[in-house]
């Protein structure tokens, strides 16, 4: 483990972001998201969440595909993706850091979406460990421990000193490029670090979401959860927007539009939500054809289908954002904890 | 950016033109040989009731520097009120675009009756002017619109 | 609080078991101090229950607005009836009702409206800007307001922590309700003019203007919150779900189609927005859209009359309406700054 | 698959070589590579393409032609919407993009292979059995008995009835069952709807059915056949729903947790029971 000064991040940073573009949480219009390192940038390592979630990086909220030209009956295609930037984002919280293994699943099975490997390959996660939970914080719930996140490089502050430790090669060979800035760690540190993790491990048991079940969800009880009336009173509430899908940093449902720029077509992929009465309208119909099902669509893929899909993987990593900003404060904790009882015994 | 031979700048100008009095007008002002920018593209409405804001704003997104809308004088409106509407309509849509720091030169409501091909050749060419030393339109832009490929 | 809310239980449990309205929309308690969720209680029993979750509640988290939701709760079913609502409206919740009856979504029949005493609504996303972490309870008392969190006790001064759309209250008047629990009280925070936000921007150069609203919309993630969470965004077809208008822009791909959403957006209420401040209030990226509606306010006031949107249900509306002599557009060319 | 290093979400060009016109609202399109000729990729009967005509949309549809086609692809489109409004205006000539092959296909070298089968398509339903039906005549020693019941509103509605007429029935043991939902002149065949066709027929349990049609008519043909004491195990179904991906990433053609557009659009209909009823 290396150490460092937090009155000294500024050189770390500087360093870092001269050897890839690093993007880490500023402040900025009363949020912090992450955005590009500059000296002058307000860095907050203090705040959990930020506004949008990590997903930013590797599926964009929008992307150009491919162009197309047109001319009388001949369509020609236009090929014509920028190379990645290599990047690094430092203070990926452990929930986010878990987000993007969810990701991995759906993107990178076969066949592998390139534009995400690319991305993915080129990036550097650099997590933070949390000792401040927050009150809509539950990725307990899901076997992530806050206080040892995973990703590339695993950081964490302890009193007035940031830990860093390497992880992975990846992780390794940033570290190289930046180690000048470091000192080791003594055992002191260590033990420092190991008294954080286990206050934070209390302060996560006790918090309100701690208590979430979630063993009774999952692939086995499909139909049983499907068919439950409770949705029927559930979903009330919902004004069908698509808030809780785009701060989710799992919530990876896109669609596919072509923009007509007048000399040329342009196809581009954009997130999508499952929260929308279009998501899945056809020309004869639409399968879905109430909020009821939309609403029940969104919670039974994060905590059925996808761990149907996935060996068990729930695709909720308890971040707390959809908790935080639901216009209407209707959320996949009091979901899960309606839904709680095993239905088939 | 469109530049003539000269190397000036010609701005993109989209008008709507009530079908009843201001596209009558521009016939006339063409009939009588009126000179007006040949870069100013007339779409024809059945009343200037008809122009959404969200048509100039779709102007804007094809790369219009400047979008005027021309209809009958107050009334006049062959269908007795469709000015009325469309008058308070842009008076507040001028105001929103000026408010989000878009300058007002850009946009522009004139009165031309179907006997007033010179009016219309007027405005046409001091709406082109106004236009033209505010430059291209970069408030208010989509790039994609105005890039080369693709 | 308290009292209001056990006059609410009272009111609605009786009116649901006397079977005068077969529904009672309001809200319901959450997970935490501050989460209520708009709920429709079909029995007394359910609105009565203290379970962990559940039962009617009413404080100062109240503030999700119940009216738009009096669309589809009184719609007609397979019978052709129309079921009878009761609803909560707050002040502010009652213009809003007064404009769908207005339009017609939603008929006056069908609806019992009661007026709930507000003395504004309650924002945690200031109790957290000022410090308070890992929140564990949220205690209204007078004019302070106690947070305790797994760390720490706060208090803070009730007016400093009420929400946007509160600080600038346009009155605690209730419109068109068939009656009113509470209430009699008057705004007893520090208001400030509603219309300060826009004159502000207003006396930018076009150029701060122009940086400022970049700044704003730039964040927006078009999650459609804002319209989502409107009373009087209530077309069956939104043209920006439409795929065949053109302007779907489901993504904001760039600059342009965030300034065209939330142009179109504030211009389609504009007349009818009862400033109640919802859209500001859902943003989950906080960007200040009601100062885009007020701006449409101001200066239908200014030119074309002082006209509130709920007020008076026969009143034509700002847009549907004209006179011979209103300004021209060019009046907007005559304001100060740029050109 | 596609290949791997190539991105899957970048069509290749195609030509549309010929149109016809099947009935008044479908029309088959023939597509050849644009760059080359030939069929734009191979695919087994059942699977799907995703077409599209860029700035007017994207869109799935199943692969009419047989595999055993290597000169063209073949495809039976309705028009029913945005995208088949165009296609149905274009000339021959036209470029269009094409990427595919998606979804699984109907299982005819394993679990068909050497079976008696039974296709029971309704209007449209046709098209993504036609290119099971000829495969099946192409290898037809390979299959035992076949029989095809295929029905639509009107004789006009009746797709490819010319091929149906001339080349499938009563050729090498293929029997055609026609019907039509009312009365026509000029019409001397039978007059029902499909599955009540089917339970009049009365087919033997030892057949294997593939069924394709309208979502109201195979929820009937189901219920018919299970009437007749089929088991599902033997019964195959496809399933359409809005696709934008076509390879299960983009989330919304799911039927619970199975992706029609992957886990699909050839189903089983004994593992229906384990999906919700939401298609």
């Amino acid at each position: 483990m290396l150490k460092l000064s937090i009155s000294k991040t500024g050189e770390l940073f500087a360093e870092l972001s001269a050897a890839r573009a690093l993007y880490l949480p500023v402040e900025g219009g009363g949020q912090t998201t992450f955005s590009r390192y500059t000296p002058e940038a307000d860095v907050r390592l203090d705040v959990l969440n930020t506004a949008r979630s990590v997903k930013d990086f590797f599926l964009p909220q929008t992307e150009d595909i491919v162009a197309f030209k047109r001319a009388g009956k001949k369509i020609s295609i236009i090929e014509d993706r920028a190379s990645d930037e290599p990047f690094a984002v430092f203070g990926v919280r452990a929930c986010d850091a878990r987000s993007l293994d969810v990701m991995d699943r759906v993107f990178l099975s076969d066949p592998v979406d390139t534009f995400y490997k690319g991305r993915r390959e080129n990036g550097v996660v650099i997590s933070l460990a949390c000792s401040e939970p927050a009150e809509t914080c539950f990725c307990g719930v899901f076997g992530i421990d806050s206080a040892e996140p995973q990703g590339d490089v695993v950081a964490s502050i302890v009193g007035d000193t940031l830990c860093w430790e390497a992880k992975t090669p990846a992780g390794e060979k940033l570290t190289e490029t930046v180690k000048d800035v470091f000192s080791p760690a003594s055992a002191e540190d260590e033990a420092a670090a190991e008294a954080q993790k286990k206050t934070t491990r209390e302060i996560m048991r006790q918090l309100p979401l701690a208590g979430l079940k979630i063993d009774n969800w999952g692939s086995d009880e499909l139909l049983e959860k499907f068919n439950s009336p409770i949705w029927g009173k559930l979903y009330q509430g919902c004004i069908g927007c698509g808030t809780c899908t785009y701060v989710c940093p799992t919530c990876q449902c896109y669609d596919i539009q072509d923009f007509d720029t007048g000399h040329g077509v342009k196809r581009f992929r954009c997130w999508d939500s499952c929260m929308y009465s279009d998501f899945t309208l056809m020309a004869h119909g639409n399968p879905r054809t109430s909020q009821l099902e939309r609403f029940r669509q969104r919670f039974m893929h994060k905590l059925v289908y996808f761990p149907a899909n996935n060996d068990g993987m729930f695709s909720c990593v308890g971040c707390g954002r959809c908790v935080a900003k639901c216009p209407i404060s209707m959320n996949i904790a009091k979901v899960i904890r309606a839904l709680e009882v095993r239905t088939n015994g | 950016m469109p530049i003539d031979e000269k190397g000036t700048f010609r701005p993109k100008i989209v008008a709507f033109c009530c079908n009843w009095c201001s596209y009558a007008g521009a016939d006339l002002a063409g009939s009588s040989r009126l000179n007006y920018p040949a870069d100013i593209k007339i779409i024809r409405v059945p009343c200037s009731c008809r122009v959404n804001p969200l048509f100039m704003l779709r102007a804007f997104q094809r790369g219009a520097d400047g979008v005027i809308m021309c209809g009958c004088h107050p009334g006049d409106c062959h269908y007795t009120s469709g000015n009325y509407f469309a008058r308070r309509r842009m008076t507040l849509l001028f105001g929103m675009l000026d408010y989000l720091g878009i300058e007002k030169g850009r946009t522009r409501v004139e009165w031309v009756s179907a006997a007033e091909g010179q009016k219309f050749a007027g405005t046409m060419n001091q709406f082109a002017e106004t236009v033209k030393s505010l430059g291209e339109c970069r408030r208010i832009e989509d790039l994609r619109c105005k890039e080369s490929v693709g | 609080m308290q009292r209001i809310r056990g006059m609410m239980r009272d009111r609605a449990a009786e009116m649901l078991r006397s079977g005068s309205v077969s529904k009672v929309l309001g809200w319901e308690k959450g997970e935490f101090a501050y989460d209520e969720t708009p709920a429709i209680f079909t029995s007394a029993d359910e609105l009565c229950s203290d379970n962990e979750l559940g039962g009617l509640v009413y404080d100062g988290f109240s503030s999700a607005m119940l009216s738009k939701y009096l669309i589809n709760a009184t719609k007609k079913d397979k019978e052709g009836k129309a079921p009878k609502a009761l609803v909560f409206l707050k002040p502010c919740d009652s213009y809003s009702f007064a404009h769908l009856l207005k339009e017609r979504k939603v008929e006056r029949e069908n609806v019992y409206a009661v007026g709930v005493e507000c003395r504004g609504m309650l924002d945690i996303e200031k109790i957290r800007l000022k410090g308070a972490k890992s929140i564990k309870s949220v205690e209204e008392s007078g004019d302070s307001v106690n947070v305790s969190s797994f760390t720490k006790d706060y208090t803070f001064p009730r007016g400093e922590v009420l929400l946007e759309k509160c600080v600038t209250c346009k009155g605690l008047d209730f419109k068109y309700c068939d009656e009113v629990i509470g209430g009699g009280n008057e705004i007893n925070w520090n208001r400030l003019d509603r219309f300060a936000g826009v004159e502000m921007i207003e006396e930018m150069t076009p150029e701060e203007r122009f940086n400022f609203w970049r700044g704003e919309l730039s964040r927006c993630i078009r999650c459609n919150a804002c319209r989502n969470a409107c009373p009087v965004c209530s077309c069956n077809k939104c043209v920006f779900d439409n795929t065949d208008s053109g302007v779907q822009s489901k993504a904001n791909a760039d600059s342009f189609e965030e300034n065209m959403f939330h142009i179109i957006r504030a211009f389609h209420v504009a007349g009818r927005c009862t400033d109640c401040g919802e859209c500001s209030r859902v943003c989950p990226r906080n960007i200040p859209l009601q100062l885009l509606n007020r701006k449409f306010i101001k200066d239908i006031d200014a030119l074309y009359g002082e006209y509130q949107a709920g007020e008076d249900i026969e009143q034509k509306s700002p847009l549907t309406d004209y006179q011979f002599g209103d300004a021209e557009p060019s009046v907007i060319y005559k304001r100060g700054g740029g050109v | 698959m596609a290949d791997s290093a190539r991105e899957m979400l970048i069509p290749i060009v195609g030509e549309v070589t010929d149109i016809r016109r099947d009935t008044p609202d479908v029309k088959t399109f023939r597509v050849v590579k644009s760059d080359g000729g030939g069929v734009c990729f191979p695919h087994m009967p059942g699977q799907c393409a995703m077409l599209s005509v860029p700035g007017v949309g994207e869109a799935m549809f199943s692969i009419t032609s047989s595999p055993t086609n290597t000169e063209y692809m073949e495809f039976s489109i309705k028009k029913c919407g945005h995208l088949t409004d165009w296609l149905h205006e274009m000339d021959p000539g036209q470029d269009i993009t094409i990427r595919g092959p998606y979804g699984n296909a109907f299982p005819v070298e394993t679990e068909l292979k050497g079976k008696d089968l039974l296709f029971i398509a309704g209007g449209i339903g046709l098209a993504p059995l036609r290119s099971v039906i000829n495969y099946v005549r192409h290898y037809r020693k390979n299959y035992g008995t076949v029989d095809i019941v295929y029905g639509a509103r009107s004789v006009d509605d009746l797709v490819d009835i010319d091929e149906i007429r001339s080349e499938w029935a009563g050729k090498d043991g293929v029997n055609v069952h026609l019907t039509i939902d009312r009365a026509q002149e000029g019409w001397d065949g039978n007059v029902a709807f499909v599955p009540d066709y089917v339970k009049q027929l009365g087919f033997p349990t030892t057949k294997t059915a593939l069924v394709c049609g309208p979502p109201i008519m195979i929820k009937f043909v189901l219920k018919a056949l299970e009437t007749l004491g089929f088991s599902m195990s033997r019964v195959y179904t496809t399933f359409e729903l809005r696709m934008k991906c076509g390879v299960g990433k983009c989330g919304r053609c799911n039927i619970g947790s199975k992706y029609v557009c992957k886990d699909g659009p050839v189903f089983r209909c004994d593992k229906m029971d384990e999906l919700p009823d939401e298609y």
